[in-house]
Order: C-alpha cells, then structure tokens, then sequence
C-alpha cells in the first residue's frame, strides 16, 4: 500500500467462509481499482468469535472502520453509540431499499443499511425423502423425518446445543414464528410465554425426542452430512442453501416453504455500519456509497447467493436456471421476520442465552414448555428488563 | 550365628564385581570389609542384606542358607552410610517401625483404623518397653519424640543403630555407618560400636575403607581389591603378614616401604649393604627352585623400622632427605636412595624414596645426606614379579604362639 | 564427662551465602526494574482496571462511561443463582482435575519409575498430551464425543451403555465430566512429570531400609516414598488449582459453558458476562472473585505447608 | 517377579495408549474419506491414500501463513520471556533488596489471573500503544504471562548454581553484569532450554489474544485459525483433523526433543517443593 | 607481602561470628586457619578476600588497607574448596580467564563481537605463554583443552591453583582446597601445595579443619574457636606450648591427656605421688600470687609420656585399663586412674581416663590393673579455672633458642 492511500477496514464474517469469502474480496477489489487514493482492506473475523472481537475492538477505542454486524449485534452497538449516523451518507429517496431497510433506522436516525438480509426455508435432498415430496404440514414433516431416519442417514438436522446458542436461537426462532409466536409485542412487551411460542418450543422438543435429528452433531458437520446425502431436510438460510449447492453436486438439493401452520419464518439481516472510532468516515461513506450503486448490489446479490441485497435487485434468468430453488427463498421475503424481540433488541444476547437456557431445560431436563417458557418470560422480565 | 560366603560372584550385566570371594566367620565375630572405593564392600554387604541377589554361590547365615530369601526373610539389621532414618517420624516411630512391620497386617493399609492399630501396637507394653530400652542404652531418651532433622550426626547415628538393635537381629550389616560424621565424633562412635558389639554380642559385618575403623574395630578384616579378596585374617594378621605387597602398602600410615633387596641365603643384600636375617624369619623358597638360591624380593619395611644415622655409616643406606614433615609427636622425613629402587605402589612402579618416622622434632633439612639403618625386627618379604609375601617375620612371631584371633584384648 | 557433651556438629551443608553486600542499591533495581515496569504495565495497570470496573456498571462498547455502583455488582452476583451455579462448577471442576490428575500423575510416575526396557521413551511419550495445544485437544475430544460418530458413542454402544445418540457434550450429566476427560488427558501429564522428578529424590536407602525392616511395597509407598513426594504433591496441587481455576480455551471451544450452566467455570462466565451481556462490570466482579479465590487457595497452602513442615520437624 | 513384569508392561502399554490414542485419532480422521467419517462404524485405520487431504489442508486454508504467524509469536515470546527474565531471576535468587517478597509474590499472582479478564483493559492499552493488529502485541502480551514462569525456573536453577564459582568470578574481576552473562548462564543452559519450551508452547497455543488482537488476515495465528472452524459453516472435518495434526505436531516433535531439559528444569526449578 | 588482620570483627545481623581478631604475617609465609566447623575460618578467609565486608577493623596487604575494595581490587587468588572451575570453559580458558577479565571491556557483552574479542585476548602471545607456562608447572598440558568435568580429582585441584597463579597474585587464599579428595590424593597434593608455595613464594592463606594438614604445611598457625583467636604461632608452639586446655586437646591425636594436679613449689603432686619438676620448666605463678603456694592445675602430657608398669610400682600412678585398640605401630591404652580427675573437654568435665600410647602390639587386656609412670620430659600445666596456659617445659625448650618460625625445614 503505497502512502497517501487511505487505508479503511472492512469486517465482515463472509470474508472468513470458504468460496463466498474470495469472491467478495474480489467484488472489494474492484472499488480499490477505481479508486487510487483509497484502499478497502477485509478484515476477516470467523463467525464463531465475530461479536466478541469487533466489541471487543470498539470497547477498547478500535476496531474496524467498517462492520458488517448482525442484527442483535447491531442494536447493541447503535445503542451503545459505537456505531455513526450516516444519514449524511445515505439518503433515503436516492436509493431502492427493500422493505428489510426500515430495521436500520433507529429513532428516526440511520445507522446503516442492509449488507445483505437472508430468508429462512427449508432445504432437502429429494432422493432421500420417501416419496420425493415436501411436507407440507408439522405432522407430515416429522412423520416424513423418521421415515427417512435410516441407513445412517438423519430425517432433519438443526442445533440444540450451548455451544451453538446464536444458532440455536435461529433455528427455535423459525419454529416460534412458524407456529405464529413472537417474542415480544412491538412496544416492547415480551411474550415469551404467549400460547403461540409455547406451542414453537413444543414442537422444537418434539422434533428432538423423534429421534429423527443426529443429536448433538454442530451445524458446520451435519451442513457437510447433507451435502453428503445423509440428512435429508433443514431448515436454513439461503446463504447457506447457496454453499450447499456449490459444495454438494452430487445431491442436488430444493426447496420447499418450512412446514409449518404460519408462513412467517426468521430472517437474517445485516447491517452494514461505520465504526464510531473511525479516523476515515469520508473514505468509508464514499466506500459505501460506491457499494449501493446498482451495479454494486447486481453483482453482490449473485455472489451471496440465495440472499438479497440492500436494494431490489431482480433475479437474472441465469441464476434462476442454475438454482431454480432461489424463488422459494425469493418467495418468502414478505414473511420474513428478523429473529428479535421487538422494541428489546439491545438486550437481545442476554435474552437469547435466557430463552435458550430455558428451551434447553425443556428439551433435555423434561421441563413442560410452558413452565419453561414462563421462568424466561420472569427471568427476562425480573432481571434482564429491570436493569438500567 | 556364622556367617559364611561361598564362591560369592556377583556381576552386573557383563561387567563383574564380586569374583568368586570364600569367607567364613564364627559366632560373635566383628568382620570388617576392607578396600578402596569401588572394590565391591557394599555389594557384598548388599547381597548379605538380600538387597541384591547373588549371580552365583551361596550365603549362609547360622547354618541356614539364605541367599534365595528376601530381605525380610533373613533377620538381619542393615545401618546405611546416610542412616537412611524416615524423616517425618520421630525418633521413637522410627526405632518401633521394624517391630510394627513384625505385626503388620494387610488390612493396616486402611487408612484410619490402620493408623489406629499401627497406634496400638507401637503403644503395647513390649514394644514401647523394648524401644525404651534401646534408647536407654544409646542415651536418645531425651530425643525420643523428636525428628531426625532436628538431631545431631552423633544422635541420627544412634538412631540408626537402635533401629537396628531393636530387632534383635542375628546380623548387624553396617555400610560405613561412620563416614559422614566428623573427625572427633568419628573416633567417639568407633568406641561406640565397639562396645554396643562387646554388649549385644551376635556377628557384626562393617564396611569401610578406612584402615584404622578396620584395625580397631573388626576381629577379622577381608580386605578387598577390584571384587576379589586379598587377605581375610585378624587385623594382628593383616599388619603384620601382609599377604600382598597391595595389602603391605594399604595398611599403615604411612605404609611400609617396599625396597628392591635379593635373599641369599640367611642374608638379605640391600644395594650394597648385606644385613643378616634374623632368627626365626621365613625365607622365600622360590630362589631355592630357581636354582641360583638367589630371589629378588621386595624389602618391607615399616617407617619406624629405620634409624637415621650420619652418612656413610657402618652398614646404613646413602640418601639425601628431600621432605620433612613434623606430626605431632614424630616427624616424617622422605629419603632419596642413591642407586636403589623402591615401589611406592603395589603395582611396583619404581620410584627411590622412602618414607622415614623418627620420634620428636627432627632437625634433618631437605638436601642434607643422610645414612639409613635398617632394623630387621620385623619385615616382610614379597616376590617382586608376583608380589606375593615369600618371607618375613613378625615383631613377635604371633601365630607360633597360636592366639590367633584373640589380638582384640577388650573383651 | 561423656564424649558427647560438646559434640561437634556434623560438618553442616554449604550455606547457600547471599552474596555480599558490596553491591550498591542500583545493581538490584538495574536487574529487577524492566521486569518490574513490564509487569506493571501488562499486569498490574490491567488488573487495577478491573477492580475499577468491577465496583462500576460499564458495557464492552463503551467502556470508558462507567456508572459508579459500589459493590452492587458482587450484590448481585452473591444473591444470584446462577452465579451460585458457577461456583459449584468450579468448584467440581478444579477438585475433579486435581485429584484426577494427580491420581492419574502419581500412578503413571510410579510405572514409570521402575526399569523396564524402554522406559526413556515410555517417559517421553506419556507427556505428549501436555505437548499438544489445547484448541487441538479440544476439537478432537468435540469429535470424539459427538453424539453419533464420536468414538464414545461407539464404545458406550459396544459396552451396551447407551442406545446410542448419546449427546455428551449436551447431555447436563455428561458435558462436565467430558470436558474433565479432556482437561484431564491434557495435564496429568504434567502431575506425572512432577512427580517423577520428585521420585527420584527417594533416597534409595530409606526404601532399602524399610524393605529389610519388613515393609511390604505399600509400606514402603506409605513409610518412605510418599513424605518424601508431599511437598511435590502438595506444590503441584497448587499450580493445578490455579490453573484450572484460569482454564479458559478448552472449556469454551467446547460447551461454551453449556448446557444448562453445567460447565460454566468462573471464567467462561466472566467471558459470557464480557462479551456476550457486554456487562464488564459484572465481568470483572466476577474476575475479581475467582482471583480472591485463588489467593485464598495460595495462602491455604502456604499455611498447610508450613504447618507440615513444623510437624516433621522441619522448622 | 515375571507376573509383575508382564503386569507392569501391560500397565505402561495402557497408559501410553491413553496418552496417544487422541492424536492418533485426529490422524485417522483427518485421513478417513469423507462419506466415510459419517458411517456408524469408525474406521481405526487411516486410509493413507487420502494423504492429499494435507496438501489441501496446506492450499485451502491460509495454514501456512497461521503456523508462521505463531512460530514467529512463539519464538518471539521465548526470546523476549528469557531476556526479561534472566536478571530478576539472578535477582531473586542471589541478591538482598527491598521488595524481594512483593516481587515473589507478584509473579505468583499473574498464575492466577486469566487471560480473558485482563483482555478487556491490555486492549485499552494497545490501543494506546498501536500494538493492537501486530504480531509484536502478541508477543508482549503472552510475554506478561511466561515471563513469571521463566523467572521462577530460572531463579530455581540459579540457586543450585555454587556460589563459589560466582565468587571466583568476581575474585577473578568479573562485574556483575559479566558474571550473570558469562557464568551463570552457560551453566544453567539445560534449564535455560526448559524455560524456552515453556513460553514456546505459551506463545504457540495462546488463543484468547491472539483472537481478540488480530483483525489483520494476514496476521491470524493457528489457534485462532484452527478455532476459527468451530461452529463455521462448512469445513469439512478432515480438513480440519488435518490442520489440527499440523499445527500439533511441531509443538510435539519439539517436545519430544527438549523432553529431557524440561523434566530437568522442572526438578531444579520451580516447581519442586 | 605482609598480611595484617587489625581488631577484625564480622557480625552477621545479631551473630557474631569473627570476634576482634587480631594477627599479622610477614613476607612468604604459610598462614594456616584452622580450626573445628563453624569457627569462622572461611568467614576469614573471604574477608580477606573481599568476598564479605568487615563490620569493624582493618585489613592491610603489604602495607595499604584493603578492607574496603572489591575484590577484583585486592590483587588476591582465591582457591575454593570446591575449586569453583567454570565447568562450560575448558582448562585452558578457565586459566586464562582472570587475565582475559583483566582487560574487560563493557561492550565485550555483545555477543559475537565480544566473543571475537576475547578469543583475540585469549590467543595473544603474552596470555598463551603465561597460560602454557603455568599449565607446565602443574603437568597440565596436556589438559589444556579438556573440560573440568573430564579431570581426575588431582587435576581439578590443580587447573584451580593453576587459575591462582596465573595472576601472579600477591596472595593466595585458599579454603579448605583438599578436603574433597580422598586420603591419599590429599596426602600428595599437600606436598604439592607447599612446594608450589616455596617456588613461587608470596603469602598464602590456608583453610583447614585438619590439624595434619595445619601443622605439616603452615609456617604460621591461628587456631580460631567460635570466632576468637586461641593461639597464633608456629605448628611447634602449638604443639609443645598450647596456650590453653583447647589447643591442648584440639592438636595431637590422641588428644594430650589433662589430669588433675597441684603444683607446689618444684614438685608436682598428682594424686598421691609428687613428681619433681624438670629444670628449666615454667611454674604457674598465680599460686603464689594467691598466698598458699599452691596452685590447683591441669597437667598436660601427651598420650606418649606414659610408661605402663605393675601396679603399685614407684610413684606410678594406679589405674585399670579399659580400652585397648592397636593402630598399626602402635596401640592406644584406655586407663581409668583410681581417685583422679582428668578433663576430657577443654571445658574441663571431669572424667578420670587417660589415653596412653605405647609402641607395638600391647597385650594389656581390659580389666587389667596398671600402674602409670610420668614422664615429665616435655608437658604443659594449665590453670584449672582460666584452662590458659601457667607453666610446663618444651621438650627441647626452643623458644630459648631463637629459632622461633624456623621449624620447617624444608625451605
Ligand atoms: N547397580 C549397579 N550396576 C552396575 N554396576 C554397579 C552397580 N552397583 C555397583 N556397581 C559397580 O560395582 C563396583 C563395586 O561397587 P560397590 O558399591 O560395592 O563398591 P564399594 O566398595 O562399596 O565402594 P565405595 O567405597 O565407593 O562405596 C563398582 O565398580 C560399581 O560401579
Ligand atoms: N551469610 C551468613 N549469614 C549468617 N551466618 C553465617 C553466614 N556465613 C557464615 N555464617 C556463620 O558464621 C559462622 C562461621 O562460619 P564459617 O563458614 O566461617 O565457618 P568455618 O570455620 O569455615 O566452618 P567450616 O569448617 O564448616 O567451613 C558459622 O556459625 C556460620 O553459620
Ligand atoms: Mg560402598
Ligand atoms: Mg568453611
């Protein structure tokens, strides 16, 4: 890097994935051609240890310029002030934001605007499901999972461990929505024992005692089980569904809507900020203004795969053709939901690991979803709700 | 309770250390294993201890062949070098111990009741009596509820020995019990041992390579050289009839001179001087053989068997003094020999210096000439090819008035 | 007069002399003061930071605007119940690896102390664990143990324990002693190294001296090996104790402290609390508690083993 | 006496194989073929002629440019460790000073404090420092934890050094400075070498820092890195036995080499009681 | 170079060690400490040296004070017990190494230059010569480029004086530099050490606990007790004329008899015989000072004034014998005199033994009733209450002579 360049930092835990990670630094590579006298260098932070390293940077006067965050990561960080308005930056009417965009303003401020939002459904390898078909009901889904439960091969996969808590709170959250449960009211009221969420938890923990799942098993292994054709369903993003099919050739994979009574599902969403400490804000806006552009957001639509960008970018019938399971992710974007309590997302990690205690207790110390649920609709009102 | 070692070899791996070595003691006796460091002293001690096992040949003890039991097995008490006393146990724990090993039982190793039983029996009227006693008689009363860190050499030395005692062992083993203490109390411990064998009696086998513990202590000595035995015989024996020129030279402070002479006849030629033998001496009969009725010899002769007489004298030695030393109560002085060869090793590498003790201060100065007289009293005679005694006599010929044994007058 | 009266003492052991006191006062100041600064710097100012922060209520984002709120975060954390959890974890958790891994030391210093062909290597083979990293250990022992192509699923099957799909790592009565396993496998090496070291200072007389006074070999053990290796043990029970009391990677690459707070020591949650509540007041709360609980665990020690020593007469 | 023989054998045979078996077990799977590792019956022997999973372990993930990153933490916490520590440890051991206690005592503590507690505030430092995102901090900041450690093992083997050969030293008009580095030290050379171990494999395995102070790719070291697969979207799993042998293995080898000094530093440095 | 200890006195915290001592050495001699452990030789010795302060007094070498430089500045060798050689230096660098340190310079620390630097001091012409002349003397050469952990004993013993001498010191010191070789290694290197000492000449200051090596090797003795000074004076002052019941016991082996006497114009009266004193003995005159005449005293005879009779026989003195040990030439005779006091200790405890020695095999035996005759020739009278010195005869009464310090003969 020769001097005199502004040097920006760019973190974002695509950067660390295997394939989607270099073609994203090559998309990057392009804005630094056009633009001599700025560099964007990737930061890569793998997913696992993500949040704690960028909080950890910024607590500490630091950090990278630019953040590609999660969506509870990002409410944290807004609230926190660790994160710029960039409203100066981005405005409003110049762009065609998605619907997704209207999560990234926060009393009345933009904070940033989405890197790329994912849509939750369900992915399966055909040759494994009796009859060829996806469920369409719960019902179905878990007779259908234990059928194809033989051989070494697992009906469905999805997390229940500690070790995965971000995961896992994905994965209950498709399950509480799909039953029609939210996890609070827009105002703010949590609702984590409202009948509808009881009945999300009751099916995760019938799903776990089916034994139709490889227990225990992390995500990154039973992704690798089912492009290796031995799971047949789960339930993901599309991000991920766009790696299963570049990896697992030999199986190919579809795509169906997730089976369950409401059509609502979680949703990935991420935001991408300027870093409160940065020392290069103008370099960083005229990165990110570079990146909204149309044909910025074509081509980092295409890369990301299944996942849809800031602005509305439509599908090329290419893509269509070599993924024809992309329209049912496609389909879901008015159902999708992000994966947090409203009106409490600042406090969405301590919430998360109270819920996920609680469900965990449901799944493995017998307790009755409702008792469960009811202890995290206390604890969260009692402890986490009653601090400053 | 005889001791008795027949044919003893002991090798490690391919390398030998104990060759074939044959001794027999008798009841009550004190035998004392004498030899430089590494002649294998402790190895055959060791072995006696049942602590290593023999290669070949058998060890029996009281008429009874023990070399196949354990150490256990053979009632015998061992006193190391380091005392070896178990440091975190008071003195009295340390001297009950064999006896509570005596009565121990499996289920001892249960924690807590056996600490409970080992308590007891340490406490029974016989055992507490017995350890008493013992300490009574080593005056450690006073230490008995002390540690060994906290005691003198003097006193961990005693300890050792009434850890032994306590047993009652037929056997004493003791592996230079002494050599760690200092000088004085070194000399004070001898006394020790001496008497506490006078008074308990029973076969006592006491390593050391120090000569004077050899001489004083032992009532029969084997000295040792490289894993064989060199002479076995009273201490009276060993000083008087060396049975080797390594044995004449290990003996004696400073050690006899080994002068190059030829026996012809009843006369002994020394350089020039020819000195008649005296009545009663031994001649070697090797020259007989040989036919010319000549032998070379080594001369033995101890320091204090020279007077040093002016030069040229009748029929003395010409030399010059080229060292003198005073110790104490007689002076040392070193004479070079003009034209005749001395051994200062038993291996008779030749030097031509002797070694002279005269009483009192000695005015001698380094550099002066001198003439020696030689006192045939007593001498002894070695083959100078084999270094076998061939000849000599005693200061008073001992073994013709059959006490053999009985040099040790305190009884 | 007896002979012993004025006995000399036996010649003492060379006095390790201080050295003399010719060396001005900068001499020590020149050798001690770069480490000293260092250790301020890295290690002290760190540490005065946290208790700062600990009687504050600050988050990770912004950790320079702290709310004063005295000890109402040790408050807290006393009254809470999951804290109560934690401490009952560590406290498992560090007796567990302690004992095991010292039981586990002992009985492998003890075989390999003895001759037998090949022991240099044996010796050096034993102590690879201790060699190998932790994330390493911990991702083969998280394949080890998973629930259906982990080696112990296979074996707890072949052993017809369990049907199978047993969740080790997730099951609330399994994931504490698997990660004790794994933690195990990796120090008792280290015990056994210690305690090999130590053996060697048995002098071989005593043993000798207790078999020819009738010992049988667990008398021997009992009478002359194992006063000899305490203060190694004892020394090694310490270090042990600290260390695990400060075991971080293991445990989170694992469990992350889960399920169910089985597995949450001290310092997972310290971490949770830092980096996933973002709370590092309470954080360092509970950092401070785990150290005042090391300095008492050192000062126990201290205070035992002075105590040994004065009753085997040391002192 | 053949029965306690054989029982021993047998005893040392299990024990060995409980210490080994992990790794070999890391080794099978790295080279177990992929639809394999997910079969409900293991396989106990590698298949070796997956032994391209290493050259891939090596061209898909930026493991060699992770190993050099941590060798050079490695080297460079072994290297600055023993140059900070060698002075106080000289002090500690042979001279008389105000504080000698505090000292004693203040190596101590840093055993008990963990690294994840005082991440929050060293950061705070280098930022302030521009340590944060270099190599350099690692090193300073794995340096604060080893340096106690070496000090102790060094302070242990330097008590066992007679002071009559210090004293000859100086008779023979050596400074002090000069007999710390000329006498002193070639004679505590074995101890010196367990030392380095010690904050080698500090400096080789740390995690905790290593994640949080670097966002620079180029500059991750292998802990991060092998961590870095936990919980990740898709690595396959030999891929990541794989990584996991490499980066082992040189810490093991290493070991097994210096195995010796270690066992002797430990016995005549700190640790012994 | 004269050595001169003015009022030296070393307190360790509250301990004092070395309690104001006082002696002074003129040019060439062999100044020996001795004394038993713990007395304070070494704590001498390094003050001397410059390895530890003095709390108070004054050091002088040749004239200038030296108590307050450093050690380096003192122009001194030092030869540890231990040898202290640097054992990762061969012997060629270990001799070499006070000269390279000679001309030390700071930046020789770097590392490579440094080195580069000292192997250019080490091969330069003048260092070489001196390094293979002193080698030569002490039959290094061909050790030259070994290190000290390949060396014998002997070897060590020497590349450390070699190490000494190399500086052409003004003094040597040396500490107790033979008590780690066996007896007869330590027997040669004595010998070695003093002619080492009569060739290069200079002070030299010398260690021991060992009274052989004391009186065999020094021209000069200070006998030390618990830190004071007890005698300072030739090895034959010492010996014939110890100033008090200490050096009386702590010199000679066996130790000089004390027994209880009275002193009574020219007679001695032991029990109940009276014993005429020589001519030309010393008489205590503290008896007279008191008015009767009489003075209470302990007469000192060495275990060699004794002559064994029948019991009751002239004046002898009567006893039994308790102990008989024959030590080569001689044998050692235990007798407990009827109604006697004796003092065993230099503190005087009572017991009622003597030691006597008689030449060749005795055969008294324990239980035996002896008479003791005295022979006055040579003893010493010491006062019953201060133990010092009062009266008695040399056997050859030299101080007259003036011939004080010219014991030694060799020269
Ligand atoms: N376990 C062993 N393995 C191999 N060689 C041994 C062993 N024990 C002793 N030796 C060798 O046997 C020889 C005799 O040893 P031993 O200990 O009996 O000598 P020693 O006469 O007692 O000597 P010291 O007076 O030094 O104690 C020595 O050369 C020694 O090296
Ligand atoms: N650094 C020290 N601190 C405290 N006391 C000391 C120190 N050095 C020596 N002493 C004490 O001073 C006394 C004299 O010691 P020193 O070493 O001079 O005796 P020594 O005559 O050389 O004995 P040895 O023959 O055993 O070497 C001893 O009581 C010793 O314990
Ligand atoms: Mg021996
Ligand atoms: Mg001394």
């Amino acid at each position: 890097q020769s001097p005199g360049k502004t040097v920006v930092t760019f973190a974002a835990s695509h950067f660390a994935e295997v394939g989607r990670g270099d073609r994203l630094k090559a998309w990057v590579e392009t804005f630094n051609k056009a633009n001599p006298d700025i560099e964007v260098k990737p930061v890569t932070i793998p997913f696992s240890s993500f949040a704690t390293t960028i909080f950890t940077q910024m607590g500490g006067n630091g950090g990278p310029d630019i953040v590609r965050f999660d969506l509870p990561e990002f409410y944290a960080a807004v609230a926190a002030k660790s994160v710029l308005p960039i409203d100066d930056i981005v405005k409003d009417g110049e762009h065609n934001f998605t619907s997704a965009d209207t999560y990234m303003k926060i009393d009345g401020k933009r904070y940033g605007f989405a890197f790329d939002t994912a849509n939750y459904a369900m992915v399966y390898n055909a040759a494994l499901l009796p009859g060829g078909t996806p469920p369409k009901t719960f019902e179905e889904f878990v007779n259908l999972a234990k059928a194809a439960t033989k051989d070494g091969n697992y009906g469905y996969a999805y997390r229940a461990t500690m070790a995965e808590r971000g995961g896992f709170w994905y994965d209950l959250t498709n399950f509480v929505y799909g039953f029609g449960g939210r996890w609070s009211k827009p105002d703010g009221t949590p609702t984590f024992n409202s009948p509808e969420v009881v009945a999300g938890v009751a099916a995760y923990k019938t799903v776990y005692d089916a034994g139709m799942t490889p227990k225990g098993t992390d995500a990154a292994t039973y992704r690798r089980m089912f492009w290796e054709g031995k799971v047949a369903m789960e339930i993901d993003n599309g991000g991920v569904a766009t790696i299963l099919t570049s990896q697992g050739k030999a199986h190919p994979i579809s795509a169906a809507p997730s089976p369950f009574p409401h059509k609502e599902q979680g949703m990935i969403l991420a935001p991408v900020t300027i870093n409160a400490n940065t020392k290069v804000k103008e370099a960083a806006g005229k990165f990110l203004r570079w990146s909204l552009q149309p044909q910025q957001q074509q081509e980092l639509q295409t890369l990301l795969g299944a996942a849809n960008v800031a602005i509305t970018v439509e599908r090329t019938p290419e893509e269509l053709a070599a993924m024809p399971w992309l329209k049912v992710y496609d389909a879901q974007t008015p159902n999708s939901v992000p994966a947090l309590p409203q009106g409490l997302e600042t406090k969405a990690p301590e919430i998360q690991q109270v819920v996920v205690q609680q469900v965990l207790k449901v799944l493995q110390g017998g307790v009755a979803p409702q008792a469960a649920m009811d202890e995290a609709q206390r604890q969260i009102t009692s402890r986490v709700l009653a601090q400053k | 309770m005889a001791i008795k070692l027949e044919n003893v070899t002991k090798s490690f791996g391919a390398l030998t250390v104990i060759d074939n070595v044959s001794l027999e003691v008798g009841d009550d006796e004190f035998l004392v294993l004498l030899g430089p460091s590494g002649c294998g002293k402790s190895t055959i001690l060791r072995m006696i201890a049942g602590l290593e096992t023999v290669s070949s040949g058998q060890i029996h003890l009281g008429g009874k062949r023990v070399d196949q039991l354990p150490p256990s097995g053979r009632d015998m008490a061992f006193v190391f070098q380091s005392y070896a006393l178990y440091p975190h146990m008071t003195v009295r724990r340390n001297i009950a111990f064999p006896l509570i090993m005596r009565q121990f039982r499996w289920w001892f190793h249960i924690p807590v009741i056996g600490d409970l039983f080992k308590r007891r029996i340490e406490n029974s009227p016989e055992v507490r009596g017995l350890v008493e006693r013992t300490a009574d008689m080593l005056a450690l009363t006073k230490v008995l509820d002390r540690h060994p860190r906290t005691l003198s050499g003097g006193q961990r030395q005693r300890v050792a020995l009434g850890r032994a005692m306590v047993r009652q062992p037929s056997a004493f083993l003791m592996d230079e019990p002494l050599s760690n203490l200092d000088a004085k109390l070194r000399t004070a411990m001898r006394a020790e041992i001496t008497q506490l064998h006078q008074r308990v009696g029973g076969n006592f086998v006491y390593v050391t390579h120090d000569q004077i513990e050899a001489m004083t202590m032992g009532t029969r000595i084997a000295l040792m050289r490289d894993g064989s035995l060199q002479q076995f015989g009273t201490p009276r024996e060993i000083y008087e009839k060396p049975a080797n020129t390594y044995v004449a030279r290990f003996i004696g402070t400073p050690p006899m001179n080994l002068i190059e002479a030829e026996v012809e006849g009843m006369t002994v030629r020394v350089g020039t001087s020819v000195l008649p033998l005296p009545d009663g001496a031994e001649r070697p009969v090797s020259g007989a053989a040989s036919g010319t009725g000549r032998s070379r010899v080594w001369l033995g002769l101890r320091p204090g068997a020279f007077g040093i007489v002016p030069p040229g004298q009748g029929k003395s030695l010409a030399g010059t003094v080229t060292l003198v030393e005073h110790v104490g109560a007689e002076s040392l002085i070193s004479v070079k020999l003009s034209g005749i060869r001395t051994a200062h090793d038993d291996d008779g590498a030749p030097t031509d210096e002797v070694m002279v003790s005269v009483p009192g201060y000695s005015e001698l100065r380094v550099g002066e000439a001198v003439g020696l007289d030689c006192h045939l009293k007593d001498f002894s005679l070695f083959d100078q090819d084999s270094g076998l005694r061939v000849g000599g006599r005693a200061a008073e010929d001992f073994t013709t008035n059959g006490r053999v044994g009985a040099i040790r007058t305190a009884s | 007069m007896s002979r012993t009266a004025n006995q000399p003492k036996a010649r003492p052991e060379a006095v390790p002399r201080a050295a003399p006191l010719d060396h001005g006062r900068w001499v020590p100041a020149f050798f001690v003061a770069p480490v000293a600064l260092y250790l301020l710097v890295f290690q002290g100012y760190p540490l005065i930071q946290e208790f700062l922060l600990s009687v504050t209520s600050t988050s990770l984002l912004d950790p320079t605007k702290h709310a004063f709120v005295g000890f109402e975060n040790y408050r807290e954390l006393l009254l809470d119940s999951e804290f109560h959890q934690v401490l009952r974890v560590t406290a498992i958790y560090t007796v567990v690896c302690v004992l095991a891994s010292i039981g586990l030391g002992l009985l492998a210093a003890l075989l390999l102390d003895g001759a037998f062909p090949g022991r240099g290597l044996a010796r050096a083979l034993v102590t690879i664990p201790w060699a190998a990293p932790p994330v390493a250990a911990a991702l083969i022992f998280v394949w080890m143990f998973n629930a259906q192509y982990g080696l112990f699923s296979h074996l707890a099957q072949f052993l017809g324990l369990s049907s199978g799909g047993t969740n080790w790592l997730d099951e609330p009565s399994y994931a504490l002693p698997a990660i004790l396993i794994t933690t195990i496998w990796q120090i008792f090496p280290f015990s056994s190294v210690v305690i090999l070291a130590a053996l060697q200072g048995v002098p071989s007389e005593l043993r000798e001296a207790a078999v020819i006074d009738g010992a049988d070999r667990l008398s021997v053990f009992r009478a002359v090996v194992w006063p000899t290796i305490r203060p190694s043990v004892a020394l090694l029970t310490l270090l042990i104790t600290v260390w695990s009391l400060r075991r971080f990677d293991v445990i989170w690459l694992m469990t992350q402290g889960g399920p169910l707070g089985e597995t949450n020591t001290l310092v997972i949650d310290l971490y949770r609390r830092a980096f996933v509540y973002l709370d590092l007041g309470r954080a360092a709360a509970v950092g401070i508690v785990g150290l005042v609980i090391a300095i008492l665990v050192t000062f126990a020690y201290f205070w035992l083993s002075l105590r040994a020593e004065k009753a085997s007469g040391k002192r | 006496m053949i029965k306690t023989h054989t029982a021993r054998l047998i005893a040392v045979l299990a024990l060995l194989g409980v210490a080994a078996f992990p790794l070999y077990w890391m080794f099978v799977t790295s080279l177990t073929p992929s639809e394999q590792l997910f079969s409900p019956s293991p396989r106990m022997l590698p298949t070796l002629s997956q032994i391209a999973t290493y050259a891939d372990a090596f061209t898909e993930t930026s493991l060699r440019l992770w190993l050099v990153n941590s060798l050079i933490v490695a080297v460079g916490t072994t290297a600055l460790s023993i140059g900070l520590a060698v002075l106080p440890a000289y002090a500690l051991s042979r001279l008389d000073f105000r504080g000698k206690l505090l000292l004693g005592f203040a190596l101590f503590m840093t055993q008990m404090l963990p690294e994840a507690m005082l991440v929050v505030p060293l950061y705070d430092i280098f930022t302030q420092l521009s340590l944060l995102n270099t190599l350099l901090g690692l090193i300073l900041a794995n340096t604060a934890f080893t340096v106690p450690v070496v000090t102790w093992i060094l302070k242990g083997a330097i008590d066992g050094v007679p002071s009559e050969i210090e004293e000859a030293a100086r008779i023979d008009g050596c400074s002090r400075l000069g007999i710390v580095l000329a006498v002193v030290l070639p004679l505590i050379a074995p101890t010196l070498a367990a030392a380095a171990v010690i904050a080698f494999f500090h400096g080789w395995n740390e995690y905790v820092f290593a994640q949080t102070f670097i966002s620079d790719d180029t500059l991750r070291t292998a802990s991060v890195g092998l961590a870095s697969f936990v919980g990740e979207l898709s690595t396959p799993v030999h891929t990541v036995m794989a990584v996991g042998i490499v980066y082992t293995l040189p810490a093991v080898v290493f070991y097994l080499f210096v195995q010796r000094y270690v066992v002797a530093g430990m016995t005549s440095g700190g640790v012994k009681g």
